[in-house]
């Protein structure tokens, strides 16, 4: 009942676990799968290691918090033995998805981290959206509709067992629709909206400083939906291939309102932190619940249902 | 949503106390308000916003509920510690939490508890000790460090100095007045108490007397070398992990540790024997800022 | 001791209602006034009558609400004969600012608003920002850096009063500093930072259609600070002209967060439906104390704080 | 923040019933938590979703506190109206509220009290009286309307149609149950009770009886009526007023007053006479959607 699809990869339910959200491990992505999620995406990672920011890399705002991690990864090569232990299906015995994230500043470095991982996982998605990456890589990328068309047609093409591509877009643009578009145009498999929003920044009164060491942050959590709903609907209207929503999810209204807007699956981040991992499978009791009462047989039905009058 | 501490306060420090050449507790006023009155063995963030910008996990060392103050016992070993440490009362710092899981202190009344505290990792532990006289629990520490010099919290009525146990252990064991605490040094080097390392004077004590639980905090080589030697006797035992960390808040990952995937800072930093048996890290490797594995 | 001055105008504290919020009518803005507001903007308005979009034209979101209430507006005309009614000081006889909200879609519309009403009010704003206007205006102006400097050269030559005009910005662009900049190239007085977020979107799941009969409104209320913050810190660094801060404001800490960023003002809006406009007199109370407690003598010696060291 | 009620709920029309050619009254099923338990005078957002897409501001005509039901009243004079005239039970609509200051029913009890409605203006007057019964109040009724067909809540054990007034009256003043609701009828055409408008109605009853309150709901014109004609007299009076509304949270200022500036959807809808004589638009003119005035 709760089964979705995007670009042939079956997930046993839409709620996946967002980038960067203990995800820099295969014991708590296992332990996150196990807990019900339908997939899982790594903390995204890079050719090199890279230490990320120095704390504070995270703060509380209203509805949500500030992060600059800063990408912090040990590099592929070390990455590829956790994603080696990413388990194959849960504790239940349904299939686990495992989509691996990977950042750089340039066509190559995308293209070596692909060839590098194609083999390991069963979708790609690419970080172009990063709020706080270091120059060149991240939000650099997908405020730019030409460097992300670049990217993502260098990345199509550089894998050679089509593995699917979902490119990650920020909402810190003049205008998303056309990034999608261009992502679209490059033949990406689907794209995952939104990375988290702004940067922001907080500035503490009696420090009298910027909170952050990198002073701004993506902004995630509750408070960053109608944002996110709003491009998920937009390019549900504007683009052909699957929608992945993903911004403040803590319930499973929040997963309905996403679908109805026009997604196939949905990521969920920050609101772990509120919930426990017991969102996953509290999600999909309540989805489930939901749609008997409102006599759905699959999400099928419900995809993009905002749209029909 | 609300019951999330993730705001810091500006404190100014109240009271700065030398307790070694390298280590200094720090006090800070306090409200115990319901969700900020902290538990042995749960941890704060500490925020340093001038000179050094960073920010750093440290266990709570000392709780008071009559004077509404914390302290925080740090040990100067790198650039953010040594800019703590150049601190003075009036100073400020940004403190946020407490955080994480604190020691179980259900039913200790009347229970004989060892507590084994290695370097600054006395700091949980005096906390604890201090707690848990208070509810009646009839302690003995083990305060072990490298010298005397280095020896934290290991001032008491009841110190034991003596490198050999037997008579002056015995005499303590047959007082047993509820609530004394008994401290029982270590050094490596034997300068005071004891010379050996803690897990030696625990295999000794546990000879003379049987305990009803331990709790241990120290550097991850000693709390191993203690949970192998409790690993087959039948008592529960508690250990304050550390991990690098990040968020505090169990949301980046950065501490969750193989095979369960558990964080530190949500479901740790204190583990029952039996869920640290399913930590396969523990005393092997750590990660450091960037994921990598880094062996001990 | 709260006193603040931008571009010549003095201001008795530096708490403005926002445009939109109670300002479209002299009394509201007279009660507001009165209640302890060092200045007020009104209600945006255009050449023409303008009906607005048709309810519902706000809806609650976490952290704050989505309008789209469509720039609804009696046209010039009639809006003149509120702006005349504008009390010159309040009831306590300190002087009363009144900034007059103005959008078009072109440069003589926006000039031929100027003509009508400078000898009107003490400053004006331009409203290049509104993220749900009809196309051509609002926003559709403050995402392009050209059309802005056209708009802010025109207004400026415009005016035979040299009435100080602020640029009110959107943060819905890819670089709002080069909005920015353009706007003070062309010689814009201040700049206000920031509008409405987004435009967002919420979707009931039960009615299964978005709320705002626009489906898209502007964000506001307090989970858009950090935002605010962020573009208000950066412009502080990037630009010479004054700015006021606006976005999420609902208590004194917010006021000195934007003051520390940079803003030598705040604006308060959606706050008012929660705190009441008893917050403008709250937040004076509180701010004095503050300084006082911090040894600040007056505004000036904060603005900025957080930059320096 | 909480506190304020902006979500909508999306509810099934429980139940429609007819009241005149033009007049409906729709039922819905409501629970009375704290926030949401709805006083006499406050009204609701009605948000219609399919075929016509609007929302309105509508009174609350009745609450039932036992069935946990509240109901609202409207004449269908346009669009958004007929849309809602053609619905059927079951349907649905999305409802947030309540909203404003209702009448004020302090120390009600055994008082005289006037409430006059005109048209679908009865719709909070009704849900007044049913309320002021309850808490003991001697209620008369002057329910006016153009003609016969559209008295609206006339029915009543107590309904008073005669034209002239003088022995019925005093019979019914002589009863004087507590708890007693009298009903008098006014129509502009005389086709029920008394013929004319219902300031001339009202005039007729002050000078048979006294009153402590008075309580009003109607076209503009006519509270206007009512409240110069009151104006001298020392009774304390409430009028419920209508203005064009946007987010009836007090934020957009649409539905503001000369030359107060109040908000009517906050700091209205219900306002003594005292404040009354503040709005100075009061009966002269209201803004439209656009912000433009309009005569009345
Ligand atoms: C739950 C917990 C409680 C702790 N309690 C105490 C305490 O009571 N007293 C005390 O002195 N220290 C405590 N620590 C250790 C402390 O947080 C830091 O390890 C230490 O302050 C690092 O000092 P430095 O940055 O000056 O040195 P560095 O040379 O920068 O770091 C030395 C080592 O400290 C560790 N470390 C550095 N940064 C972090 C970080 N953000 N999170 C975790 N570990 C880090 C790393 O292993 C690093 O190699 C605790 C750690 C944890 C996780
Ligand atoms: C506090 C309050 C309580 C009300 N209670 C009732 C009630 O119990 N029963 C009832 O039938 N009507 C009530 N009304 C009036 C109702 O909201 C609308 O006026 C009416 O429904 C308009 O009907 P329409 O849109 O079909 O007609 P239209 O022809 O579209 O409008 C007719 C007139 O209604 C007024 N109006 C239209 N839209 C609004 C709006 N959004 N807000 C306020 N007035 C508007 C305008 O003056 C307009 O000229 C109330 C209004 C207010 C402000
Ligand atoms: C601590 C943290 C780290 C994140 N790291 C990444 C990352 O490495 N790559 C990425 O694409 N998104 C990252 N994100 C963004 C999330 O994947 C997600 O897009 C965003 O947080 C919005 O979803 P949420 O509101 O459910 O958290 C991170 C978010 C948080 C809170
Ligand atoms: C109901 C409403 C109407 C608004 N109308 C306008 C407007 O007409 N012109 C304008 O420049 N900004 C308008 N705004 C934006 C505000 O002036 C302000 O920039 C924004 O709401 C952020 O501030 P806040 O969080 O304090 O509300 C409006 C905001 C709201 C909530
Ligand atoms: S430090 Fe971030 S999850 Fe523990
Ligand atoms: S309707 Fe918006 S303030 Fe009253």
């Amino acid at each position: 009942m709760l089964k979705t699809e995007i670009s042939g990869i079956n997930f046993e339910n839409p709620l996946i676990l967002a980038a960067g959200v203990m995800g820099s491990n295969a014991s708590s992505l296992n332990w996150i799968l196990d807990s019900g999620a339908g997939g899982v995406v790594t903390k995204s990672f890079s050719q090199e290691p890279n230490l990320g920011y120095s704390n504070p890399t995270t703060v509380a705002v209203e509805g949500g918090i500030l992060n600059a991690i800063g990408l912090s990864s040990p590099g592929v090569q070390n990455f590829k033995k956790e994603l080696a232990l990413i388990n194959k299906s849960n504790k239940d015995g349904q299939k686990n998805i495992a989509i691996a994230s990977i950042y750089g500043s340039n066509p190559d470095e995308f293209s070596n981290l692909v060839h590098n991982i194609e083999n390991d996982v069963d979708m790609i998605e690419l970080n172009v959206s990063c709020p706080h990456a270091m120059s060149g890589c991240g939000a650099a990328i997908g405020q730019d509709p030409d460097l992300t068309y670049e990217i993502v047609k260098t990345v199509k093409n550089a894998s050679s067992n089509n593995i699917p591509i979902l490119a990650k877009l920020t909402p810190n643009v003049t205008d998303l629709m056309e990034i999608a578009k261009s992502a679209e145009k490059a033949e990406a498999d689907g794209l995952t909206l939104i990375n988290s929003l702004g940067p922001g920044m907080k500035i503490d009164i009696d420090a009298k400083k910027p909170i952050l060491s990198n002073k701004f942050g993506g902004m995630s959590g509750p408070a960053i939906k109608p944002i996110a709903i709003r491009w998920v609907y937009d390019a549900y209207e504007n683009c052909d291939i699957p929608i992945i929503g993903v911004g403040g999810i803590s319930n499973y209204k929040d997963v309905v309102e996403f679908i109805y807007a026009g997604a196939k699956a949905t990521q969920i981040g920050t609101s772990i932190m509120y919930e426990g991992i017991e969102i996953f499978s509290k999600i999909k009791n309540d989805l489930k619940n939901f749609m008997q009462k409102n006599e759905f047989n699959s999400i099928d039905e419900m995809i993009g249902y905002s749209h029909k009058n | 949503m609300d019951k999330i501490i993730n705001n810091y306060e500006i404190l100014e420090i109240k009271e700065i106390i030398s307790e070694t050449n390298t280590i200094k507790t720090f006090i800070f006023d306090w409200e115990m308000n319901e969700d900020r009155t902290p538990l042995p063995g749960q941890f704060v963030m500490i925020w340093s916003f001038s000179k050094v910008f960073d920010e750093k996990p440290m266990s709570i060392s000392m709780i008071d509920k009559d004077k509404n103050e914390i302290g925080i016992t740090v040990k100067n070993i790198g650039n953010f510690t040594a800019n703590l440490h150049s601190l003075s009362a009036g100073d400020k710092l940004g403190i946020r939490g407490p955080y994480g899981n604190g020691f179980n202190t259900e039913n200790i009344k009347d229970k004989n508890i060892l507590a084994i505290g290695g370097g600054v990792g006395m700091a949980p532990i005096n906390c604890f000790t201090n707690y848990s006289k208070e509810l009646g629990g009839n302690i003995d520490i083990i305060c072990a460090s490298v010298t005397k010099d280095e020896l934290l919290f290991s001032n008491s009525d009841n110190e034991i100095n003596d490198n050999k146990l037997t008579d002056k252990f015995n005499k303590d064991k047959a007082t047993k007045n509820i609530g004394t605490v008994n401290v029982f040094t270590c050094t490596d080097d034997g300068t005071c108490g004891f010379e050996g390392y803690a897990t030696h004077r625990t295999t000794d004590l546990l000879k003379y007397k049987s305990y009803d639980m331990v709790v241990v905090c120290g550097p991850e080589i000693m709390m191993k070398g203690i949970f192998d030697l409790l690993k087959d006797k039948k008592i529960p035992a508690q250990y304050s992990m550390e991990r690098y960390m990040k968020c505090a808040m169990g949301i980046c990952g950065q501490c969750c540790v193989d095979k369960k995937g558990w964080r530190i800072c949500v479901e740790g930093p204190v583990f029952s024997n039996k869920d640290l048996k399913e930590i396969q890290e523990f005393g092997k490797y750590h990660r450091n800022a960037s994921g990598l594995k880094e062996k001990y």
